[in-house]
């Protein structure tokens, strides 16, 4: 018998065993599945889920100041604010912040570009749903105060 | 009288087959999930029923009410004998399988050969799956099922006529009891044993020899036009063709129904799973051969070296 | 499927009898070709006479949406072209409008843009040692990949916060700073894997099945290189050392020693080597950022509105599949006059219709799997 | 010298080197359309690797730029071809014969500004549908509705 021949089979046949040696192994280490959502997913402190309006601390109206940066910073036109002034404020406050969650990016360019630092990240991951119209039109005033909120229950 | 247990046993006999058939493919396909998703740091199926067990069962009901889809061209008759001619062979091939002494469907005097007979059989079912559908990948995909039937199966039976030799009969039953004081023929013939290992696995067209449907290349190959019910028809065969070609391998060369402690069936199924689970094993390790490399492979390797463990086994049985 | 009608509009070179020959639609959907990516082959049973790629199905006109945007819009549409290795093509923004503009950057910056895109290039280099064995038909070693990916994947996520299109580096610098944390864990997934990228060669290069289905197969000859313009690991696996972080080198590639892994023989087990061999190098690229990380800012401060002046340049950067050129044409105003992205897996990708004549529908699609293309970045 | 003038040393064109810290192209020339082959030619036997055909439309000058980049794989080399004609039916020669990876960008360039490639042996579309009319890289481009809404 040709010597190569049959060194060829047995080189091959321990490649082959060495192959399923590391399947194994692998089968006899624990797995590293996350049962969400049985368990929680961890999710970083950086996470970038949907845009969100930071209130201000002091009377939990949102900080936000209708300047309309974030609008304008948007490469696919994704935010629409509207703004107005209360009687006897200095700054303008949001009437109207509706975010298009369908053709965002989450590129963060909003964030980066608002002056007073009034839009954070979400950090909600499970954003799943069965209809699009939550998405395509979230209310991002919802969340948080804004001395117009009343107002426009109103209508 | 004699009529009556006929009957009976016949009866008897279907039941237990069809329940074999049934109970191995929710077994085996859950089995295989999890044996592949361990393998690759995962859990397979978890979700219905303990430990995922279930999860064939809700699936294979997914699959029954789902819309059976006949391609406008196809050769309706021959699209729908296709995964019968795959089904049906492999319940007969499980009349002769002996689970031990005393539970074996039918005895046979030619069993092995009916068996392997049979075997043929589930080709000409994905020939027909390919043909008749009208699809180019499974038409590629049932060629290449039927053009490496050859490669295979001189070798497998090359690798079954030393045990034919060493026992001499082609009954099932009567090759366990020649092992039962004597040792296991896998230690006479560790050749032959590692061939047919890899024969049944070209057989049941399992991976690293998947190429009849070969996923990355013909998309899902001979079955790529079979949905619902008929796609789980395949499915069905193939679990249950993996399943007797084990249980031949046990008979031939591990002894079958034969072990201490355990009763018979047991033994057997013991045998059975750890054989289906080699091949699993295989499948989740491999890349898949080439068509021509695996016919090369057969032809250059598994034929010279199986031809000639059979001469060497026929000359020192003669000798002796 | 696909009738000879059809076909024929598609000017196919005339092979054999036309009425008998067996032309079959590779995708856009099917599981080999990673993507929408269509190939009309024609065949005499499992050989392949020719093949002829279609592209365009997920063309989004990149080059025209950048004319439309400003200079700091485009950024975000960088990670949609090449996904895999988003990184990367910031990089190549990022650094062509500091080019044009004459901005600074400061060095820890340089360094955190270094590090993550060198872990990205190892995501994708994963990716692609996975989709790789898919298509020869191992299905474990993509999620071997995947697994050691996905630490990486957590590792970017804690820094970037997206985990896949990132838009991470700044005019002028990056987003976010790395902390001790960050860099621990980056330093022990580089320990990990060089105890780790054993398995993978235990599992998949020793393997006599994956060398029997590589070698020789899908040869790119030195002399078809230059002519279809071969970059990256692609053309590193037929003998030429070319690297656009050795021969043009950018931030501070020139001061960090690396080495540029070459394999000769220019077949798809060469393009494996040198991709294994990039991830090691890439391992020693992080672990040296790590070590040398400097203190310090990480943006220097640049315009509001961004307003290079008048004039044209180009940026290439390497990305995991070769060199990505973008040049751009401003005419001073605050949006970009032309922009052309100049993307390796084009140019990787033309050269299929050579190798695949005359090969076996299966090596076929190991060649096309060899040659790590990301559809969406061909198409743009 | 550089290899781009050895490269070009038989071919009448002049070569301008460039501020390649500023703009990373290292020299380019200008020429006539009836010069790009015998460039490409003299490209090609000294190694230069084709890295993009693309185009430029100026609409303010009522000229179309074709544009080919160049680079070497042993040094650092980008060289950039210019040819200006005028904006209406564009015609350049093609250099697929000589570089067969251009065949590709011309089919994109072409397709993209409404540019013949002269010579070359596959025109159809390569990243648009077959059937359309528009060029969407040309300046004056206007999105046509209708026809978008159809394609899609």
């Amino acid at each position: 018998m040709n010597r190569s021949y049959a060194k060829d089979i047995a080189t091959g046949l321990a490649s082959l065993l060495t192959g399923m040696k590391v399947t194994m192994t692998t089968m006899l280490t624990k797995g590293h599945t996350v049962e969400w959502p049985r368990e929680a997913a961890q999710v970083p402190l950086m996470f970038r889920g949907h845009i969100q309006l930071v209130a201000n601390k002091d009377n939990g109206f949102a900080k936000c100041i209708a300047c309309g940066a974030c609008a304008r910073a948007c490469p696919s036109n994704c935010i629409e604010v509207k703004g107005a002034k209360p009687e006897g404020a200095k700054k303008k406050s949001p009437t109207f912040f509706m975010l298009d969650f369908t053709t965002c990016s989450l590129c963060g360019l909003c964030v980066e570009s608002c002056p007073v630092v009034a839009i954070t990240f979400s950090r909600d991951y499970a954003l799943a749903g069965f209809e699009l119209q939550p998405f395509a039109g979230m209310d991002l005033l919802k969340d948080v105060a804004s001395p117009f909120v009343e107002e426009r229950n109103d209508i | 009288m004699i009529m009556e247990i006929t009957i009976v046993r016949t009866l008897l006999s279907i039941l237990g087959i069809t329940l074999v058939v049934g109970l191995n493919a929710v077994f085996v396909v859950w089995l295989e999930r999890k044996v592949a998703g361990h393998m690759q740091y995962r859990l397979g199926p978890t979700e219905v029923g303990p430990a995922g067990l279930l999860q064939t069962v809700a699936d294979g009901l997914k699959l029954v009410s789902k819309q059976i889809i006949f391609p406008r061209s196809a050769d309706t008759p021959i699209f729908i004998l296709a995964p019968i001619i795959c089904l049906v062979p492999v319940f007969v091939a499980l009349l002769p399988v002996p689970f031990s002494e005393n539970i074996q469907a039918h005895e046979l005097d030619v069993g092995l050969l009916l068996v392997i007979a049979l075997g043929l059989l589930n080709t000409l079912g994905i020939l027909l799956a390919g043909w008749g559908c009208d699809n180019k990948y499974a038409l590629l995909g049932a060629s290449r099922a039927v053009a490496q039937i050859l490669a295979y199966k001189i070798p497998l039976l090359l690798c079954i006529l030393p045990i034919i030799l060493l026992s001499g009969t082609f009954s099932l039953r009567e090759i366990v009891v020649a092992q039962d004081h004597s040792l296991w023929f896998a230690l006479y013939q560790p050749v032959a044993f590692l061939i047919y290992l890899v024969a049944i696995t070209m057989e049941t067209n399992r991976s690293p020899f998947d190429f009849a449907e070969a996923e990355s290349e013909l998309v899902a190959g001979f079955h790529t036009e079979y949905s619902g019910m008929m796609f789980s028809l395949f499915f069905l065969a193939e679990y249950t063709y993996m399943f007797v070609a084990a249980a031949i391998a046990s008979v031939l060369f591990l002894g079958g129904w034969l072990g201490p402690f355990f009763p018979g069936p047991v033994w057997m199924l013991l045998k059975i799973y750890f054989f289906l689970f080699l091949m699993m094993w295989f499948r989740w390790t491999f890349p898949r051969v080439r068509v021509d490399q695996m016919l090369s492979f057969g032809w250059k390797i598994l034929l010279p070296i199986s031809l000639l463990n059979f001469l060497l086994t026929a000359g020192v049985m003669a000798a002796l | 499927m696909f009738d000879s009608q059809t076909a024929a509009t598609y000017n196919l070179e005339t092979v054999g009898d036309q009425e008998n020959d067996f032309i079959l639609n590779l995708g856009p959907q099917h599981p080999g070709t990673h993507g929408v990516l269509r190939v009309v082959l024609h065949m005499d049973g499992e050989y392949i006479l020719s093949a002829d790629p279609v592209l365009g199905y997920g063309h989004r006109m990149q080059e025209k949406i950048a004319e439309t945007l400003t200079y700091t819009q485009v950024l975000p549409y960088m990670a949609r072209m090449d996904y895999l290795s988003a990184l990367s093509y910031n990089q190549a923004w990022v650094c062509l409008v500091e080019k044009m503009c004459g901005y600074e950057v400061p060095r820890r910056a340089e360094y955190i843009r270094v590090l993550t895109t060198e872990l990205n290039r190892i995501s994708s280099h994963f990716l692609w040692f996975g989709a790789f064995l898919l298509d020869l038909g191992a299905f474990t070693p993509f999620l071997h990949a995947f697994e050691d990916r996905e630490k990486i994947l957590d590792l970017l996520e804690t820094l970037t916060g997206s985990r896949l299109t990132y838009c991470f580096f700044r005019f002028g610098g990056v987003g976010a700073d790395v902390d001790s944390v960050f860099l621990k864990g980056a330093q022990d997934f580089v320990d990990h894997m060089r105890s780790h990228l054993a398995s993978y060669h235990d599992l998949v290069t020793g393997n006599v099945i994956f060398q029997e289905r590589t070698r020789d197969v899908g040869v790119i000859l030195p002399f078809d290189t230059w002519g279809y313009g071969l970059t990256g690991p692609v053309l590193r696996g037929s003998g030429e050392k070319y690297d656009v972080r050795l021969r043009e080198p950018y931030s501070i590639y020139p001061e960090l020693d690396f080495e540029i892994p070459v394999e000769q023989t220019g077949d798809c087990l060469a393009r494996y080597l040198v991709r294994l061999q990039e991830i090691e190098e890439s391992l020693n690229i992080i672990e040296q950022t790590i070590a040398g990380m400097p203190e310090g800012p990480i943006r220097s401060k640049v315009p509001k509105i961004i307003k290079p002046p008048e004039g044209e340049a180009t940026m290439s950067v390497e990305t995991p599949r070769g060199e990505l050129m973008i040049y751009a044409v401003s005419d001073g105003s605050k949006i970009p006059y032309r922009v052309k992205y100049r993307v390796p897996s084009f140019a990787n990708l033309s050269i299929f219709s050579k190798m695949a004549k005359g090969q076996l529908l299966a090596d076929a699609l190991a060649v096309l799997g060899s040659l790590d293309l990301v559809i969406p970045e061909v198409d743009r | 010298m550089s290899i781009i003038e050895t490269a070009l040393h038989d071919v009448n064109v002049t070569v301008e080197a460039q501020d390649y810290q500023q703009s990373g192209i290292h020299a380019q020339a200008e020429i006539q359309a009836e010069q790009l082959k015998s460039v490409c030619r003299a490209l090609h036997s000294f190694c230069f690797f084709l890295e993009t055909v693309t185009a430029v439309d100026n609409l303010s000058t009522e000229t179309m730029q074709g544009v080919w980049f160049f680079n070497h794989y042993r040094q650092s080399a980008r060289f950039k071809v210019v040819i200006e004609t005028g904006r209406n039916n564009p015609v350049f020669p093609s250099i697929g014969a000589i570089y067969p990876g251009a065949v590709w960008h011309e089919r994109e360039t072409g397709e993209f500004f409404g540019i013949v490639y002269d010579g070359s042996k596959d025109s159809r579309c390569l990243l648009l549908p077959e059937d359309v009319t528009f060029h969407p890289l040309r300046k004056d481009f206007k999105r046509p509705e209708q026809q978008i809404a159809g394609i899609h």
